[in-house]
């Protein structure tokens, strides 16, 4: 079942070129066609290669189900921001152009195996995926969406970081998103986070890393501070699975690793405990 | 270290120290030129002061003598109990906090712990906290809320620590989950960007009903330098990557992100570390009492819209 | 493994095998005689496990064919999902949980992980846990809690791990958390011993509403082995050990510190997983219907009292 | 001023001479009067001699303020207990003959520089200060004062930890004392716990580690499992200072570690803290 209905999207880790794409863990040259089939796994190897968010609400969400909201949100540079290769307002411009999204997040609802849930999708092709006013504020409204109609959130996360382009505004978007899963947390709603790769700094360092489920896919890059940074700082060679979704696991920060395959029945079963409670008892 | 925008005003500073000498060992009477070359001085000094560039500020900010946690502590608070430790796995002294009193407050004071000695900075690390540090600060707003006790978070830090072990321990965890907490925690929060506001790592026990800053202090979502290697591909662009990131007192203000400036001495809180002080008690004072004086639902409503109210986009 | 006192039981078993087998290859009918010898068996396997000492039961509670937490997950559990990591340092094979349901029942599950070869005793530490097991179950408490489903603990460690990074970390923390938090949950909490029940690590996670032991499990303040050598100064005691600290099931219930005995077969649960956990499935279905159907302040109001009163003294 | 009344208290940690107490920290020799007027801690070396639960009450409580409460409780033995050097039960009235007291720990009512306070105060002598179901018993009644009369409770703990004799009783102490400390938390009350040397097993273990606040004195003796047991299991040399109040300070255990002669003060001052939150605002 080639899911992937626009096939102009861009993979952002994978070399195109015109019938191959090749893989970029082990180097395999695969049909676009197989690739795509695969969900953008390489059938060779196993490496699970970045979607795009509709790819990835395609995988997600019963077809058909997903309503956006707050599709016109859009950066606007409020801090006229220039930089060394150029303007920032121009950059936007370009990216919107070139992505058709408006801003790094995707957000709406929709239905996960005929079960109603909030979802907001991360795309890594917009700024790297980072954290824009207009992100947090997706994320936020997305958030209040579901507590005000009680329902399940999920969020897959696909980020560089803050958006350093926004200055300040884009780290306070870390306390705004979380002030939106705290409220959800209060209301008893549940929240699951998908960290998919690369989820980093002020993304892992908020909502991502919040979920009352964080689950991921194999291979998957989280951290909070780059490597490179890490090696300047302490001198030294770091292990090697460093900063990957198996190594997170390891260490305590995801409930749980899953083939991409897999990933929306993993969600619709672990959705089905959530209402099991919700209905049981007082 | 002397800063090279503050040149002039050392050389008059120590021309002052040369006149005060000679006129205490010949018994001269130069008062008047004394006087006259302070008012200079001082002149001078809000000129040049007034007119720092974001980089020089932030060569302000992260100036040696410039009063840290510790000094505040003993300028301004007293009664302070110490408390330590996450409960988990260390103390992380990057981090401190404890309870204090202030005039007629009594709260629960949580901080980045810079040193000014080389000895100090090795115990403390730079005020750069590792996991354990951020939930130890977290446990300490928990008593807070237990105890029903106003929180004050002193903020100074070039940022979390990025180093092996607070990567294992969940660096990116433990700023999530205070940022989350903190949202919700039933007392009033007043935060204090002190120094240095660098990134997560000072927005980690950031999340105030009041955020205030110091004329000099800067607070930036990553380094100039960190941001210039990437965006210029160039680490000397700093000074420019610092204007463009907006990251001054004034700048923020204006932005919305904070909420009021404390003014700082001419020439800098290392100059005048108690009238700095004597600012920041008036100003933590006078939000404390305003605060206080809010219901808890009525708290944690205005504290959710200011945060959902951070940041501005087209729609 | 062998145990001494079920050599007979052996034995007898093993005249069986050999009657089937002969029966089979020769196509003899053998019928009369095995059902005679399996009568006898079973009177056997009765009397002598009724008849067992403390110190028998515990090499019953330690054979290394008794089924373990994965063996009741396959047996009586679907729709498991393992919910791995403290959230803090690292995921403690020792002690595992997750989402499970059981019938009707959707539950979050926590319990000991011990092996049964070697390489996976390795791996599960012979399941006993560090203090970030014991946070890992707190953490899937606090979500079962907000997710309102009710909790199934299963336990089954010699005790808590006595490392040098388990006291590092705290592991009396840890449990002493887990304690006062289980204290609390607002959802109904239901603990099988369903082997060792080893002191503080056991406790750690047995704060129950209903506490349930299968037949042949023992619950301990202290190894018996431990035990011996400081009181007795020498650890061959330990079957007088044994006895003097009253371990079993049965004189754990008449002293009230459990609720109820869940019968296993005659001759041991390693003898018949399959009967084992049916028995236990029933049990656990019955004590979640009588819990699930009280309030919350009434279900807190009976904890706090069932644990008010554990306990003899004078006054 | 040398405050201890009853001299015949046992000391139980220096060897007790006629005329001079011996230090085992650092074995010096100290005049009886020097070493009790100096609250039992060596004037050469610092070292902090085990207190009496009654020498304990006498340097945390104003004078004469202190009411016991249960003070009838002690054990029964109700597993009739006997071990390798004999009954339980004559082991019972021994230790009640030799010590004048009923439990391992006194419980009541007192004041701290006229603030009121609910206390318990653990006696080491008392089968090592062990976690009996009279202990367990007193210890929550106490909490259940402190809950009653929203009371600040205060516990000094001194414990090598379960008592054995009483087998599961004993470990069900662990759960029954923390579920005391549960509702005080729910009802916001301070809980001040006060580790002295040493705190172990069970008692570490339980409403020990529990405290809003967690003090020790200098040197005291923390654990969970006995040295000896850990160096068993992991066959290695355990650090020096393992298991000292400056360790667990360090691993991030205890708030603060305070000399005896400033505890009661410091705890006063702890407790205004408590009072000005409580009167401050709703
Ligand atoms: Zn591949
Ligand atoms: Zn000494």
């Amino acid at each position: 079942m080639p899911w992937f209905s626009r096939s102009k999207d861009k993979m952002p880790a994978e070399k195109k070129e015109d019938i191959w794409v090749r893989c970029s863990a082990c180097n395999a040259h695969v049909y676009k066609e197989e690739w795509f089939a695969n969900l953008s796994v390489c059938p060779k190897c196993g490496y699970h290669g970045r979607l795009t968010c509709d790819q990835r609400l395609e995988l997600l969400l019963d077809p058909g189900s997903f309503t956006e909201l707050n599709a016109s949100i859009c950066p606007n540079d409020p801090l006229n921001f220039v930089d060394g290769k150029g303007r920032y307002a121009e950059k936007i411009s370009a990216t919107i152009e070139e992505t058709g999204l408006r801003e790094s997040v995707k957000t709406g609802y929709g239905k996960i195996n005929a079960m109603p849930v909030a979802v907001a999708v991360m795309d890594f092709r917009f700024f790297g995926g980072s954290l824009g006013s207009g992100t947090g504020e997706k994320i936020l409204r997305a958030a209040n969406y579901a507590y005000d109609f009680d329902l399940p959130y999920i969020i897959v996360s696909a980020s560089g970081g803050a958006r350093m382009q926004e200055g300040m505004y884009s780290l306070m978007q870390m306390a705004k998103t979380c002030a939106g899963i705290a409220r959800l947390n209060e209301k008893k709603l549940p929240y699951i986070s998908v960290l998919t790769d690369p989820t980093a700094g002020g993304v892992s360092a908020s909502y991502a890393m919040m979920g009352d489920v964080n689950m991921s896919e194999p291979g998957a890059l989280i951290a909070f501070a780059g490597r490179r940074v890490i090696e300047q700082t302490i001198k030294q060679k770091l292990p090697k699975n460093f900063q990957t979704a198996e190594y997170l696991l390891e260490h305590g920060f995801l409930d749980l690793i899953v083939l991409r395959h897999e990933m929306k029945d993993r969600i619709h079963q672990i959705l089905t405990y959530y209402r099991a409670g919700r209905t049981f008892r007082n | 270290m002397d800063l090279e925008f503050e040149k002039t005003i050392i050389d008059i500073e120590s021309k002052i120290a040369e006149l005060q000498k000679l006129s205490a060992e010949n018994k001269l009477d130069l008062s008047v030129q004394i006087r006259e070359l302070k008012k200079r001085a001082q002149a001078y000094k809000e000129r040049v002061y007034d007119g720092l560039t974001a980089w020089q500020r932030l060569q302000v900010a992260r100036h040696p003598q410039r009063p840290v946690l510790q000094d505040f502590i003993s300028m301004m608070f007293s009664g302070f109990v110490e408390l330590h430790g996450d409960r988990g796995i260390a103390d992380d002294r990057a981090l401190i906090g404890g309870f204090a009193t202030l005039g007629d407050y009594r709260v629960v004071l949580v901080g980045h712990n810079k040193g000014k000695t080389a000895e100090e900075n090795a115990e403390r690390n730079f005020g750069m906290a590792k996991p354990e540090g951020y939930r130890k600060a977290l446990r300490l707003f928990k008593l807070a809320e237990k105890w029903n006790l106003p929180i004050i978070t002193f903020i100074d830090t070039a940022g979390a620590y990025p180093g092996l072990e607070a990567e294992e321990r969940g660096q990116a965890e433990a700023i999530a989950h205070n940022l989350t907490e903190m949202a919700r925690i039933q007392v009033p929060i007043v935060t204090l960007v002190s120094g240095e506001g660098g990134s997560g790592g000072a927005i980690g026990i950031g999340v105030g009903d009041v955020v205030l800053m110091l004329t000099n202090a800067v607070y930036s979502v990553i380094s100039p330098e960190g941001c210039a290697s990437i965006l210029w591909r160039d680490a000397e662009h700093a000074p420019e990557a610092a204007e463009a990131l907006k990251i001054t007192a004034k700048s923020l203000l204006e932005m919305g992100v904070i909420d009021e400036i404390v003014t700082e001495p001419a020439g800098g809180a290392h100059r005048d570390p108690t009238q700095t002080a004597e600012e920041v008690r008036k100003a933590l004072q006078k939000h404390l009492a305003v605060l206080c004086a809010k219901s808890v639902p009525v708290l944690l409503e205005e504290r959710f819209r200011k945060y959902s109210g951070m940041g501005r986009f087209d729609s």
